[in-house]
């Protein structure tokens, strides 16, 4: 973690964020620790989507009249500022309306390549060939990929978890092989915070051709990702994580594929030509895009990527960290608590996954609902990774950089009054 | 603290202590709910003897909430006709629906009326229903009359 | 068209809506005759997702915190009134990300069909089966129907147009018949305003068995719809053409057509078990809402509708009607323009499209963006019906509630000076 | 008016008055290109003699910016080397994605700088390289050298 950079300054930040102001059950103020799920947003992002829609709103790449320049103008270019973000470029990046829809996106243009030109061979799957995730995936990372596997024929694969929470890659080349057609496996797991190691998945995938799709939800809003260095040939992130607004996510895909990738969702402005019988494609990203943009939002994720770049991704991180290493700590002190995952803060992020012996968690949420302590609970769309961790659901902190250590703080105490509420000892 | 209102003590001895649970034969229809969000679940099993509850049994795993329910639920059911206890479902999906706003029948609902402050946090209503769910569609398999 | 009715308040009405204050070209104020392509929204809603935002944001359907009960509550609120204002329940109402993403979810979860269970055989299809569709169609309701016969064998057949822009209905009977899966046609048309008679054939269709699919984009926004009075199966819809955000469109159902429909997108919160080789899915309208919803987005829409349910649906109709045939009189009296589609007032809506003899579309829309009106130029995502009309593309005009009798005169006085700009006589 | 800005009298000029329009034999390679948002279309041969760009011919439909810069382009390239085409081509991209602030060379644009003002039109400036972008494609499909 980088440490030599300055703290942030909590306060200010928070004064941004009108929604941390609020109070809940009966006066407590809002602790809200459930940022893995969706961001709050700050004004700036607000009023950016505002300010677009009361001066500048039309339909982008379609009119020739002032407005739609406009609108056009503000939409491309938070497209030019978002990839530079993540370090790509603007026509590796395709808007889709959540990071599901880029993942679905991709599994579906596989399905289609089969019945579409020879220029999409290198996507074709069948029986015979593999796709591989991993145990501890979103179910956004998997169910599209059974589904995938379904409809092909092809066979889907994983890499497990060890006992501690981490990547079990102890086969890599068995796993990854000759047939293998897609990697897809999650940057930074919304569970157990453990952040995986990419380069070698990613050097084995190419070694066997096989194409890497990174889920990059829980990454990209909490710390400094380059996708062209990381070398991935997908990734996929949302922008209601990284405070900007809903109905909108990125799926960034290499140049040279998106090129060849045959379309997923079909309709006005992704076309060149079109009639009766046949239709031909538009150029990436537009070939992506099908029908009346999330013009707005892709202006509002704009000003949450200018946001989050004036804090500093590094900082974030970093403050992220002492939170984290900070819950997990008072975590160790409490008795009867099995934190999921990685219990210091190496290589891992700001989600905190427990159980507390004797209390299930629904019942451990809402004790902590009631201390105005928003969390998590269930299997957070990780229902294999619980199963394999042996339970049934669990509870999650999650931080973000307008959390501080008085949250972290608030937090503990709520679990020590759940104990003390259910009488377990 | 509005807690309490929601874990009344009538819970927290149900969800300690439950009644009638462990799956039995025999039966005469088996059902299998889970609450997708939190993964909770029962297996929930009917016996039918003319137009009486015979026994209900269940297993499974679930908060509080759901696991005093459906022990609740074995209380009010078990040794009464169906059209019975399917009045007693009704009256407490009523009540669980109400958003607090239904004021639940001791006569009816017995202990069950413990679950009025539950029905005031959305969220855990479907905890509170997922036995009683299990128990409408095992009589349906079952092929019980209800009326 | 309803002419009982009081007329609407433009002036009152227009002060809602900010960015109609505003001035283009050189301070010339606007006149937006676009909204054929995208509405604009009056604070009302803008408000409506803020206060969202700022007071009640967070995950809905997962958490068990105050915030997840409050956001749950405004969303499935939302889901209810839109799904009342047109006619329908809330759980045949599911919310994607535009209306062409609606119509892409029906194909592709036809072409799932043949690798889900058997409760989903009817939506099957193979060679020998046929879609119907209609030449006067939107690229969203042909190019998934094209792509659909693509992928399944099955063979694309429409409905003509005639030379006064009215479907052909002259072979009904032989057109959907015994082979006919899908029927998917639009209520009424983007470039001719054309109002499409749903009732024979829905009657025809049922008839043979097969789904009706209809385009409501144009019709919605507009007019009292009625989906379940309408007959028709399916059917989709657009907010950003109805004052609501960008990012939500609306896919109607029939309830027992929803529930035997497989999946479409896959992920998070369209579950019921997931293990790492199966998945099982939810029921309606979750099972077609993969990952993080439109969440204020569909708060915002909720607003939108409340707008034009108070203002009144009839109403906005009959003001358009004024607006429409006015502007189809007025060009009338202008030598050497061609209208697209019906010229006269009976079953059409406002949106009047049209050809100068002797200047390109494009040029004409720039000498009136010149003078701060805003049309549309192009092919209107309709090539094949402006192919079958013989102009490569055309000048469209649409009206909403907030256009006023003065900017149809402005908007014919711009088309004068264009005549007189380019020398045409 | 601005309007006068961007249909200079030029423009026009070669919008009712079109160089070189139509198509002709011999040709080395074709190159059709389209805008998908109008449906503007051009059909371009070019007929290259060594290094020279010995003809260039064309069809098609579309705006007065798209025809009249496919006239000016067929003045500019017709007879010249392709090394010297393609810097007129290079000086004509930059000065129309220069959003009005590229200061056209008449050197080298001679009637193209007319342009300039269309620049300011971002969404005028796909009119304006159609006839190009043909150009452009055309010769790289006939082989031609463009350094
Ligand atoms: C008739 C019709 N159908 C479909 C659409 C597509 O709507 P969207 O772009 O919002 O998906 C539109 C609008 O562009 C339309 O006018
Ligand atoms: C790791 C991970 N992947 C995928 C997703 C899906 O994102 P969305 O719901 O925005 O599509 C999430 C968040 O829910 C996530 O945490």
């Amino acid at each position: 973690m980088t440490a030599v950079t300055a703290p942030l300054d909590v306060a200010a930040l928070r004064a941004d964020f009108p929604i941390l102001g609020r109070t809940v059950r009966e006066g407590k103020p809002l602790v809200y620790l459930d940022s893995g799920a969706t961001a709050q947003r700050p004004r700036q992002v607000i009023d950016a989507e505002r300010e677009f829609l009361e001066q500048h709103n039309a339909a982008v790449h379609r009119g020739a009249h002032q407005l739609a320049e406009e609108a056009t103008d503000a939409y491309e270019s938070a497209r030019a500022r978002i990839a530079a973000f993540v370090g790509s470029d603007p026509d590796e990046l395709v808007f889709t309306k959540n990071a599901t829809e880029g993942i679905n996106l991709v599994a579906y243009a596989m399905g289609n390549a089969s019945t579409a030109g020879p220029e999409s061979a290198r996507f074709v799957l069948g029986p015979g060939d593999e796709i591989v995730v991993t145990e501890m995936e979103h179910h956004a990372n998997l169910v599209p990929w059974q589904q995938l596997a379904l409809r092909t024929g092809a066979t889907l694969r994983w890499f497990g978890v060890t006992d501690d929470g981490r990547l079990d890659l102890s086969d890599v080349d068995g796993l990854i092989n000759a047939q293998t057609k897609v990697v897809a496996f999650t940057h930074q797991s919304n569970v157990l915070g453990t952040v995986n190691p990419v380069e070698p998945l990613v050097t084995r995938a190419r070694q066997v051709g096989a194409l890497t799709v990174l889920d990059a939800c829980q990454s990209v809003p909490h710390s400094a990702v380059d996708l062209r260095a990381l070398g991935v040939d997908f990734a996929v992130f949302s922008s209601h994580k990284m405070l900007g607004p809903y109905g909108l996510g990125v799926l960034y895909g290499r140049r040279e594929l998106l090129a060849a990738m045959p379309p997923f969702l079909t309709g006005g402005s992704m076309i060149e030509m079109v009639d009766m019988t046949r239709t031909t494609f538009a150029a990436p990203p537009q070939r992506f895009e099908a029908g009346t943009p999330m013009t707005s939002q892709a202006v509002a994720l704009g000003a949450a990527v200018d946001y989050l770049s004036v804090v500093g991704t590094d900082r974030i991180a970093a403050h992220e960290h002492l939170l984290t290493v900070a819950a997990l700590d008072g975590l160790a002190e409490i008795p009867g608590i099995r934190v999921l995952g990685p219990v210091d803060g190496h290589a891992r992020g700001g989600a905190v996954s427990f159980v507390v012996d004797g209390i299930h968690p629904h019942d451990v949420g809402q004790v902590l609902d009631d201390q105005g302590i928003a969390v998590r609970v269930g299997h957070h769309c990780a229902w294999p990774l619980h199963r394999r961790l042996g339970v049934p659901a669990s509870v999650r902190a999650s931080f973000y950089l307008y959390n501080d250590l008085s949250e972290v703080d608030t937090f503990l105490a709520g679990v020590r009054e759940t104990k003390r509420f259910f009488g377990v000892a | 603290m509005q807690l309490q209102q929601m874990y009344q003590e009538i819970i927290l001895d149900h969800y300690k202590n439950p009644h009638g649970r462990g799956l039995r034969d025999p039966y005469d229809a088996e059902s299998f709910q889970v609450n997708p969000t939190c993964g909770d679940e029962v297996t929930l099993r009917v016996r039918l003897v003319g137009d009486q509850v015979a026994d209900v049994s269940y297993d499974g795993q679930g908060c509080s909430i759901s696991q005093a329910s459906t022990s609740v639920l074995t209380d009010l059911v078990v040794g009464r006709s169906v059209a019975e206890a399917f009045t007693k479902l009704d009256a407490f999906v009523e009540l669980m629906q109400g958003r607090g706003a239904v004021e639940p029948d001791e006569d009816v609902l017995e202990d069950g009326i413990a679950f009025a402050g539950v029905a005031k946090y959305p969220a855990r209503v479907k905890c509170a229903l997922l036995g009683w769910m299990a128990f409408k569609d095992a009589v349906a398999r079952a092929g019980g009359e209800t009326t």
